[in-house]
C-alpha cells in the first residue's frame, strides 16, 4: 500500500510539473481604467447631527448635487417610453461594434431573489421576444453571489455572445471580471454601476440620493414644525440604499423636524410592524415616516391602523401594495422609485450598439414619483401584491398574465 | 493505592481504600453493585481523579490526570463494556492512542504486523489486524481488547469484569491468558462478580463494601459462603430459592420448526409456572431466540402458537415480554424517572397504570429503595435491571424473556431477582432464561435447553450437571 | 422542573429590566403586544420541542412559513369566501411536510439534520417556481384577522398561543409526550418496549409542521404577503427550544421551557432596542448570550459519565 | 468461514490503496454519480449546442467550486470527529475583509495578510474548540453563537467591500495553468494535506476515533478535548484560506461574501453527499471532494440549461435528499 501511495504522488508531481511547463496563462482582466465619475468622499456630515447621526461615508457630494439637478431636468426622447429617454446624454460612437443580425446577447444576473428583480427580469425577457435579430439570448443567474457572478462572466466569455448585458450584484467585486470583459465584448451594465469607464454604456436612472430626497423633501412639506418622524431603513451598507438614507439626512437635518429614530427592519414586515409600533408606544404619536424602500410600507401604515391612529405622511415605492392601500385608506404619501422600467434598456442599448447608433455614455433614465395626482394612472388593478408598477411593461406581449396579474 | 476517597455528586462513593498488588500476582477485587470497585479501577486507570489518597507504584508516588498517563505509568485496563472502535480495523483499535510514527508519519506497517504478532501469541487466527471491527463477533472482540491491554507492556492489568461476555469455554482461553501474564511478572488486578473465577484464579481477595474495605485475605484462607458473608454482610442461607413443587401448567408459547436468518428448526414449549433455562455458546443463537419469540428479530418459518409476532408490539400484544441483555443500550432510558421508566411498555401499548400501582410494582421487584422520582441512571445495575422487571410486569405478560437477567447484577439484587422469577413462575407466567452462567441456568432451570449453530442441540432436566451443559454446548 | 427552573428566572430578569426602562411595558395592553409579537416564534419554539426531544432536528420551518403565507397569497387572492377552506388547506400543507419529513428520516433512515436542510431547499424552490418568483395574490382581510385583530382586549394570537400551550403541555403529559421522549432517550430501548419509533418521530415532525403552518397563519395576517415571512426562523427556534434547557440529542427537557426559551429570546430582542443595542451589535450580544445560557446548564449538569458508579 | 475471511483480507490488502484514498464505500459511489452526471452534462451540452469540455467551463467548474470544496474539507474534519461548524460562512467575510484591508492593495503587504488571516481563523477555531471542549456546549449551538458574534463584528465595522487586494495576489483567483486553475490547485494541495493527516498521521487516527466514540477513544489514552481543538481549529484556518481566495476573487473583502455563498450548510451538504456520516467516525476527504464536484458539475449543467434559481433549489434538495437514502439503504443491506 505505501508503495502505491508514493508511486501515486510521484505522478501526481509530474503532472503538475508539465502542466505548469505548458503554458501559464491568466484569465484575470486587464487592470482597471480610472473609475468614473466619483469624487472623494464628503468631508462633514454637514450642520446640526441631531437624530439622524454622523453621515454615511457611502456620500459622495458632487454625485449628489448631480442627481439633484437631474430630477428637476426634463429627459430627452418618446415621452411616452421613459425607458428610452435620457436625461443629459452624452453620445459616443458605436460604429466598431456594427454587426450584421442575427444576434447573441448574453446576460449576467446577480440575483433574481427579490419581487424588484424578478419584475425586472420578466420585462427584459418580454423585450427580448420583441425582436426577431435577437436570434439567442443567454441569461445566468449568479444567485447573489459575487464569486459565481465572476465565474459566469467568464464563462460567457466563451458562449460566442455579440453583446453582454451585466447587472452587478456588488459595485467593487464585479469591477475586475467586468473589465476583463471589455476587450472581448461591448459590455452593458445597468443598476449598479462598476468602479470603471470601461462599458460602452452604463445604465441607471436618475439614482438613490434623488429617491431619498424626493420623500425626505415630501415630508419636510407635509408634516408640521417640530414633528416627529421615524425613518425605516432595511440594512446598513448597501450602497444603492445608502445614498437614499443620507439624501434624506440632508433634507432632514436642514429642517425643522424631529427625527427620533433611525431603524433597521432588515425587510421583514412583523419587525418593520413591532418597531413601528414600539415608536408609537414611546412617543405616542408619530408624525411622519421615512421608507429607504417601499417593501415593508405597508406593515408601516398597518401599525398605525392597528393602534387605532390616523396614517401620518409616509413614503413608499411603486409597489402595487402601497399604491393599493394609498387609494384605499386615502393616505397622504409619496412613492418615489427606482423604476423596474430600466430592465428593458439594456436590451435596446444593444440592439443600438450592434446596429452602430448612438448610445448615452451614462444612460440616466428618468426616476419620476408617484404622487396624489398621478397615483390614479399608475393603480393597475389585478397586478400580484409585490408588482412594480413602473415596469414599463404594458404594452408588451403577455401582460398582465406573465407578470402574474389578471385583466 | 492508599487512602482513595471519591465523591460524585456528593455521594461519597469510595472512602479511603487501600490495595495493593504484587508483581506476578492475581489480586481479585469484589463485592457487590455499587461497592466502588470499578470506580477504584477507573481511578487507578486515570480516569477520574481521587478526591484523596495516594497511588505509588514502585515506590513512587503518582497523579494521573488522564488515561494517557496511566498507560504510560504502566497501566493497562480491559473494560466491562467494549471499548472498540467499530468502523477502525483490529490494528487501529489496539494502538488506538499510541500509533507508532516514523517520520512524523503513521508506520502502518509496524503497527499491523506487531498487531499480527500479538493476535497470534493469543492463538487467534480467525481475523487479521487489518479487518474491521465491525465484521467480528464479541467473542472476536474480546481478543482485540484483550490484545489492547498486552500490547501496552504493561506492568499492571486492571481487568473489569473481563468475561461479562464470554461464554464459558472462552473463559477457559482466558486463564491461560491470565496465569501467562503473572509468569511474566505482571501484577493482575482481577474484577469479578463470578466467584468460582475468583477462587480458580486470584492470589488474595479485597472485599470492597459500600465504598470501604472490608477485608484483604488470601484465597485460599476463604470459602464462598464466607465471601459471600463478608460482601452482603449477611449469611445468604441458600443460594437459590427452592423449585416449585406444582408441576408445570398448560403451554404458553409453543414454536414447532422456527427460523430465520440466524436461527433454524426450533422446536419449543413454555409451559405456565416453570422456568426453563437457555444455554448455548456465545453466537449460538441464544439472543436470537429470545428476540424471535419476541418478535423483535422474528421468526419467518415454522408455526408458533398463539400466534407468530411479526413485531415487537406484536409480541407484546401476544404476552410475551422480554428483559434485554446489554441494559445499558436496550433496556433503560437513562434520563428518565423510574418511574417513567417502569410505566414505558404500558404507554407504549396504551394501557396506564396509576401511581399507587407503580410504588406497589416498585415494592414487589424489591427496588431499594423505592423512589419513583429518582433518573435511573443514578441508580446502582442491580436496581436498574429490578425497574426493567417492573416494566414488564405493568402489563402482566403471559411469557417473560429474559437475557442474562443477572449481567452485571451485585450478590444481593442477584438474589432478589432469582426470588423474583421463582415467584412470577408461581403466579402463572412461563419463564424463559438465558444465562452464561452455569450454576445459575442449573440452579433456577426447571429444565435446560442447549443451542447450538442456530438451533436447539438437546434439553436436560433439572439437575443436570456443567458437564453435561457444556458437552452438548461444545459438541461439533 | 429543575432543569427548567433558570429560563423563568432569566425570562423575569429579563422582562423586570425592560420594565426599568419602559414602566408601561408591564400594563395589560403593552404586555400584551408583547405576547402577540412572541407568538409566532413561542408556537414555533413548541413545535420544535417535539421534534428535538425525539432526537431529532427540523431546520425545514423557516422556509415553511414563508411558503405557507406565499400560497395562502395566491390562493385566497383577497377572497372572504376562500379563507376558511384555505387555512384548512395551510393546516393540512403543514401536516402534510412533517409527514414527508417523517418518512423520510424514519423509514429512509436518512439523518433528519440533512433531510429538512433538503425541505427547506425544496419548499423554497418549489413555491417560488409556482408562483413565478414572488408572492401575488392577495390575502384576505377575514385572513388577515386572526394576526392583526383581536377579542375584546386580548389579541387572536393570543388565545391561539395559550390554546397551542395547552395542547403541547398536554401532549407531552399522555402518553404520547412519553413515548416520544423514550424515543430520543432511548431509542433502541424504546424501540423494544413496544415504542413505534417511526410513527412517534413522524408524528413529531408532523406537530412541528403543523405549527409551522399556524406561526405562516399568524406572522401573514400580523404582517402581510412577504416573500421572506420565514426567514431565519429555523435558527431562532431551535435557539430557543436550547436556551429552555432542552438538550440537543433528546431525551431531556420540557415543552413549557422550550417555550419560555421562545419568550426570552423575543424578550432580549426587545430589550436590545429599548436599550438602543440594535442593528449592529445585536446579532453579537445574542450569540454571546445563547453559548452563556448552554454553557451553564452543562456546567449545572455534568455529563453522563460521571454519573452511576459500580 | 476461517476460508472467507483470508479471502477477504488478501482482497483487502489488494484494494488497500483505494480502500484507503476513499475510506469507505459512498465515496466510491459519490465517484460513479460524478461520471454519471459529467456523461449526462455532456450529452445535454451537445443537444443543447455547447460544449461540456470546453476550457471556459472547465475552468468555471474548477472556479466555482474551488472555495466551497476549501471550507467542505475542513468541514470534513470537524464532521469525522463528531462536530459542525455553523461558523464558517461568516468567518469567511470576516477574513476577505482582513486580508484586503491588510494588503489594501500593495504586494508587499500579502505576506502579513495571510499571516493575520491565518491567525484570525485560528483564533476563532479554538474560540469554538474551546467552548465545545471546556464549556461543554453542543457544537450546533457554539458555533452558531461564534457565527452570531463575528456577524455583530461584521456589521458594527463595514458598511461594504473594504480594503483593496493588490494585482500579484488576484493571480491566485484569475491564473490557471493549462487547463488547471490556480485556485483548483489550492483546494487540491488542501485535499490531499488533509487527507495525508487523516490517514497517516496520528491526530488523524484519534479525529476518527473521538468520531467514533469519543469515551471509547478518552478510555483508549487519547486527549479527546484537544482533537477536538484541533479539527475547529483546522476548520476555521479552511475557511480562512477560503476566504483568502474569496478576495483574491473579488479583489476586495466584502462582509457578505460568506453567507451570499451559503457556505455553512453547502459545505456541510457537500461532506454528506461525499459520503460522511454526520455523526462521525465514518468517510473521509475522497468523498467530500466528489460530493464537491458533483454540486459543480450540476451547477455547470443548470447554467447551460438556464435553470431558473428556484427549480435548481429543488433539485439540489431532492438531490441531497436522495443521496442520503440511497446510502442509508446500501448500509443496510451491505
Amino acid at each position: 500500500m505505501r508503495s502505491y501511495s508514493r508511486r501515486f504522488l510521484a505522478v501526481a508531481a509530474l503532472a503538475v510539473l508539465t502542466t505548469a511547463t505548458a503554458a501559464c496563462t491568466t484569465d484575470e482582466p486587464a487592470p482597471s481604467a480610472a473609475p468614473a465619475g466619483s469624487s472623494g468622499p464628503a468631508e462633514s456630515a454637514g450642520p446640526g447631527d441631531r437624530g439622524t447621526g454622523a453621515q454615511s461615508k457611502f456620500f459622495v457630494q458632487a454625485d449628489y448635487d448631480a442627481q439633484m439637478t437631474m430630477r428637476r431636468a426634463e429627459p430627452t426622447g418618446p415621452a411616452d417610453k421613459p425607458w428610452e429617454q435620457s436625461i443629459d446624454p452624452q453620445l459616443i460612437d458605436t460604429a466598431a461594434y456594427k454587426k450584421a443580425a442575427p444576434y447573441h446577447l448574453c446576460f449576467s444576473n446577480a440575483a433574481i431573489d427579490n419581487p424588484w428583480r424578478q419584475v425586472g427580469w420578466k420585462t427584459m425577457q418580454a423585450e427580448v421576444a420583441l425582436h426577431k435579430e435577437i436570434e439567442r439570448f443567454t441569461a445566468l443567474d449568479a444567485e447573489g453571489k459575487d464569486d459565481k457572478q465572476i465565474s459566469d462572466i467568464a464563462e460567457l466569455q466563451g458562449k460566442g455572445c455579440d453583446v453582454l448585458i451585466v447587472s452587478p450584484n456588488t459595485t467593487a467585486t464585479l469591477t475586475p471580471a467586468v473589465s476583463g470583459a471589455c476587450p472581448k465584448v461591448p459590455v452593458i451594465v445597468f443598476d449598479r454601476g462598476v468602479e470603471t469607464d470601461c462599458p460602452v454604456t452604463f445604465i441607471k436612472p436618475v439614482g438613490g440620493y434623488a429617491f431619498g430626497a424626493e420623500a425626505a423633501e415630501f415630508l419636510v412639506d407635509k408634516v408640521p414644525s417640530g414633528g416627529k418622524i421615524l425613518a425605516l431603513r432595511i440594512l446598513p451598507g448597501v450602497d444603492v440604499l445608502e445614498t437614499r438614507w443620507s439624501a434624506a439626512k440632508v433634507a432632514f437635518d436642514s429642517s425643522d423636524l424631529d427625527v427620533v429614530g433611525v431603524e433597521f427592519t432588515d425587510g421583514d414586515a412583523a419587525k418593520t410592524k413591532s418597531i413601528v409600533g414600539d415608536y408609537i408606544q414611546r412617543y405616542g404619536k408619530i408624525d411622519g415616516v421615512w421608507m429607504d424602500s417601499g417593501a415593508t410600507a405597508v406593515a408601516a401604515v398597518e401599525a398605525f391602523e392597528d393602534a387605532g391612529l390616523p396614517v401620518p405622511p409616509i413614503n413608499g415605492e411603486d409597489q402595487q401594495d402601497f399604491l393599493q392601500k394609498w387609494s384605499d385608506a386615502k393616505l397622504t404619501a409619496i412613492a418615489p422609485t427606482y423604476p423596474t422600467y430600466q430592465w428593458r434598456t439594456p436590451v435596446i442599448a444593444a440592439l443600438k450598439i450592434l446596429k452602430g447608433e448612438q448610445v448615452p455614455k451614462i444612460w440616466n433614465l428618468p426616476q419620476p414619483a408617484i404622487t396624489q395626482e398621478n397615483l390614479a394612472t399608475y393603480l393597475k388593478p389585478g397586478m400580484p401584491p409585490l408588482h412594480y408598477a413602473l415596469c414599463g411593461c404594458e404594452d408588451l406581449p403577455g401582460y398582465p398574465e406573465k407578470w402574474g396579474g389578471t385583466s | 493505592m492508599t487512602g482513595i476517597g471519591k465523591s460524585f455528586l456528593g455521594v461519597r462513593v469510595l472512602d479511603g481504600v487501600d490495595l495493593e498488588a504484587a508483581a506476578g500476582e492475581v489480586h481479585a477485587v469484589v463485592g457487590e453493585n455499587g461497592a466502588g470497585k470499578s470506580t477504584l479501577m477507573k481511578i487507578l486507570a486515570g480516569v477520574h481523579a481521587p478526591d484523596e489518597g495516594t497511588i505509588e507504584i514502585d515506590g513512587r508516588s503518582v497523579a494521573f490526570g488522564h488515561p494517557i498517563e496511566a498507560q504510560r505509568a504502566g497501566v493497562a485496563i480491559i473494560y466491562q463494556e467494549l471499548t472498540l472502535l467499530p468502523e477502525r480495523t483490529v490494528a487501529e483499535n489496539v494502538f488506538l492512542g499510541r500509533e507508532p510514527v516514523r517520520r512524523g508519519l503513521v508506520d502502518r506497517a509496524a503497527m499491523e504486523s506487531a498487531t499480527g504478532e500479538l493476535l497470534s501469541s493469543l492463538g487467534e487466527e480467525s481475523f487479521g489486524p487489518r479487518d474491521l471491527v465491525r465484521r467480528l463477533s464479541v467473542a472476536q472482540q474480546q481478543v482485540v481488547e484483550i490484545a489492547k491491554a498486552l500490547s501496552l507492556n504493561a506492568r499492571i492489568v486492571v481487568m473489569d469484569e473481563p468475561t461479562a461476555a464470554l461464554a464459558d469455554h472462552e473463559v477457559g482461553l482466558l486463564y491461560t491468558l491470565v496465569r501467562r501474564l503473572t509468569e511474566r511478572g505482571i501484577a493482575v488486578l482481577y474484577v469479578s462478580h463470578r466467584l468460582r473465577e475468583i477462587f480458580d484464579l486470584a492470589h488474595r481477595i479485597t472485599v470492597l463494601k459500600d465504598g470501604a474495605r472490608v477485608a484483604t485475605a488470601e484465597a485460599s484462607s476463604l470459602d464462598v459462603a464466607t465471601l459471600i458473608r463478608l460482601m452482603v454482610g449477611r449469611e445468604l442461607d441458600s443460594y437459590y430459592p427452592p423449585r416449585a413443587a406444582d408441576p408445570p401448567g398448560e403451554v404458553m408459547v409453543s414454536v414447532r420448526g422456527g427460523g430465520n436468518a440466524r436461527l433454524r428448526g426450533i422446536d419449543l414449549d413454555l409451559r405456565a409456572g416453570e422456568i426453563v433455562g437457555v444455554a448455548g455458546l456465545q453466537g449460538s443463537g441464544r439472543t436470537e431466540l429470545a428476540k424471535a419469540l419476541f418478535g423483535a428479530e422474528p421468526f419467518t418459518t415454522g408455526e408458533m402458537t398463539p400466534c407468530r409476532p411479526r413485531s415487537v408490539r406484536e409480541g407484546i400484544a401476544a404476552g410475551i415480554g422480554l428483559v434485554t441483555e446489554d441494559r445499558k443500550a436496550e433496556g433503560i432510558l437513562p434520563h428518565q424517572r423510574v418511574r417513567d421508566n417502569a410505566l414505558l411498555v404500558a404507554r407504549a401499548i396504551r394501557r396506564s397504570a396509576g401511581t399507587p400501582a407503580i410504588e406497589r410494582l416498585l415494592r414487589r421487584v424489591r427496588l431499594n429503595p423505592p423512589r419513583p422520582a429518582q433518573e435511573i441512571r443514578l441508580l446502582s445495575g442491580g436496581n436498574q435491571q429490578k425497574v426493567v422487571l417492573a416494566k414488564w410486569m405493568t402489563v402482566a405478560p403471559r411469557v417473560l424473556l429474559l437475557d442474562e437477567p443477572t449481567r452485571g447484577v451485585d450478590v444481593g439484587a442477584k438474589a432478589a431477582i432469582h426470588e423474583l422469577m421463582r415467584e412470577l413462575a408461581r403466579d402463572g407466567m412461563a419463564v424463559l432464561m438465558i444465562s452464561s452462567e452455569l450454576p445459575e441456568l442449573i440452579g433456577m432451570s426447571d429444565r435446560i435447553v442447549v443451542m447450538r449453530d442456530g438451533g436447539i442441540a438437546g434439553e436436560l432436566p433439572s439437575g443436570s450437571t456443567e458437564e453435561s451443559v457444556m458437552r452438548l454446548a461444545a459438541a461439533s | 422542573m429543575r432543569r427548567a427552573l433558570p429560563i423563568f428566572v432569566v425570562l423575569a430578569g429579563l422582562l423586570i429590566a425592560i420594565a426599568v426602562v419602559n414602566p408601561y411595558f408591564l400594563e395589560p395592553p403593552a404586555f400584551l403586544a408583547f405576547v402577540k409579537r412572541a407568538a409566532p416564534l413561542v408556537i414555533l419554539a413548541a413545535g420544535q420541542y417535539f421534534v428535538i426531544v425525539s432526537g431529532e432536528f427540523d431546520l425545514s420551518v423557516g422556509s415553511l412559513v414563508t411558503a405557507e403565507v406565499v400560497i395562502a397569497a395566491r390562493l385566497i387572492d383577497g377572497s372572504a369566501e376562500a379563507t376558511w377552506p384555505v387555512l384548512a388547506l395551510l393546516l393540512v400543507l403543514g401536516l402534510l411536510v412533517g409527514l414527508v419529513n417523517g418518512i423520510v428520516t424514519t423509514i429512509f433512515r436518512v439523518p433528519s439534520f440533512i433531510t429538512t436542510l433538503g425541505m427547506l431547499l425544496i419548499l423554497s424552490g418549489a413555491v417560488f417556481l409556482w408562483t413565478g418568483g414572488a408572492p401575488r395574490g392577495a390575502l384576505s382581510p377575514e385572513f388577515r384577522e386572526l394576526g392583526r385583530g383581536s377579542l375584546g382586549p386580548v389579541p387572536w394570537s393570543v388565545l391561539i398561543l395559550v390554546a397551542v400551550v395547552a395542547a403541547a403541555v398536554y401532549a407531552m403529559r399522555a402518553g404520547f409526550g412519553h413515548t416520544l421522549i423514550a424515543a430520543g432517550d432511548n431509542d433502541r430501548a424504546a424501540a423494544l418496549s413496544g415504542v413505534r419509533l417511526a410513527r412517534v418521530r413522524t408524528a413529531a415532525f408532523m406537530i412541528s409542521g403543523l405549527s409551522a403552518a399556524v406561526a405562516a397563519i399568524l406572522l401573514g395576517g400580523f404582517a402581510g404577503v412577504s416573500a421572506q415571512a420565514g426567514n431565519g426562523l429555523e435558527f431562532q427556534a431551535i435557539t430557543a427550544v436550547v436556551l429552555g434547557g432542552v438538550v440537543l440529542g433528546g431525551g431531556r427537557g420540557s415543552v413549557v421551557a422550550a417555550m419560555a426559551g421562545a419568550f426570552t429570546l423575543e424578550a432580549l430582542f426587545t430589550l436590545l432596542n429599548l436599550y438602543g443595542i440594535s442593528g449592529a451589535l445585536e446579532p453579537a450580544v445574542q450569540g454571546v448570550i445563547i453559548i452563556a445560557a448552554v454553557a451553564l446548564g452543562a456546567v449545572r449538569f455534568p455529563r453522563r459519565r460521571t454519573a452511576a458508579a459500580s | 468461514m476461517t476460508q472467507q475471511l483470508k479471502l477477504r483480507r488478501v482482497a483487502a490488502a489488494e484494494g488497500s490503496f483505494l480502500r484507503r484514498l476513499s475510506a469507505d464505500q459512498p465515496a466510491r459511489a459519490v465517484y460513479l454519480a460524478l461520471a454519471l452526471l459529467i456523461m449526462l452534462g455532456w450529452l445535454l451540452f451537445t443537444l443543447d449546442g455547447g460544449r461540456f469540455l470546453s476550457q471556459e467551463n472547465i475552468v468555471g467548474i474548477q472556479q466555482r467550486s474551488a472555495a466551497l470544496g476549501i471550507v467542505a474539507i475542513g468541514q470534513t474534519l470537524v464532521i469525522l470527529a463528531g462536530g459542525l461548524d455553523l461558523s464558517v460562512a461568516y468567518l469567511i467575510s470576516l477574513t476577505t475583509l482582513v486580508a484586503a484591508e491588510i494588503m489594501a492593495g500593495a504586494g508587499a503587504n500579502v505576506p502579513a495578510a495571510i499571516a493575520a488571516v491565518l491567525a484570525v481563523s485560528a483564533l476563532v477555531g479554538l474560540v469554538n474548540g474551546l467552548i465545545v471542549t471546556r464549556l461543554q456546549v453542543h457544537a450546533f449551538i457554539a458555533t452558531l453563537g461564534t457565527a452570531l458574534i463575528i456577524r455583530g463584528v461584521l456589521d458594527a465595522r463595514y458598511d461594504g467591500p473594504a480594503g483593496s487586494v493588490p494585482a500579484s495576489f488576484r493571480h491566485l483567483g484569475y491564473d490557471r495553468i493549462g487547463p488547471l486553475a490556480v485556485s483548483a490547485l489550492l483546494w487540491a494541495a488542501v485535499a490531499v494535506s488533509a487527507w495525508l493527516l487523516l490517514s497517516r498521521t496520528r491526530l488523524g487516527y484519534r479525529i476518527y476515533a473521538v468520531g467514533g466514540n469519543t469515551e471509547v477513544a478518552r478510555l483508549s489514552g487519547v486527549r479527546t478535548e484537544r482533537v477536538m481543538i484541533a479539527v475547529h481549529v483546522l476548520c476555521s484556518v479552511c475557511a480562512g484560506i477560503a476566504g483568502l481566495l474569496l478576495a483574491s476573487r473579488l479583489g476586495a473583502g466584502t462582509p457578505t461574501a460568506g453567507t451570499d455563498g451559503g457556505y455553512d450548510l453547502e459545505s456541510i451538504a457537500a461532506v454528506v453527499l461525499g459520503g460522511t456520516a454526520l455523526a462521525g467516525g465514518r468517510g473521509g476527504v475522497a468523498g467530500t471532494v466528489g460530493g464537491v464536484l458533483l454540486l459543480a458539475v450540476l451547477d455547470s449543467i443548470f447554467n447551460q440549461m438556464e435553470v431558473n434559481s428556484f427549480a435548481k433549489d429543488v433539485v439540489r434538495g431532492v438531490v441531497l435528499v436522495a443521496a442520503l437514502a440511497i446510502y442509508a439503504r446500501r448500509r443496510r443491506t451491505a
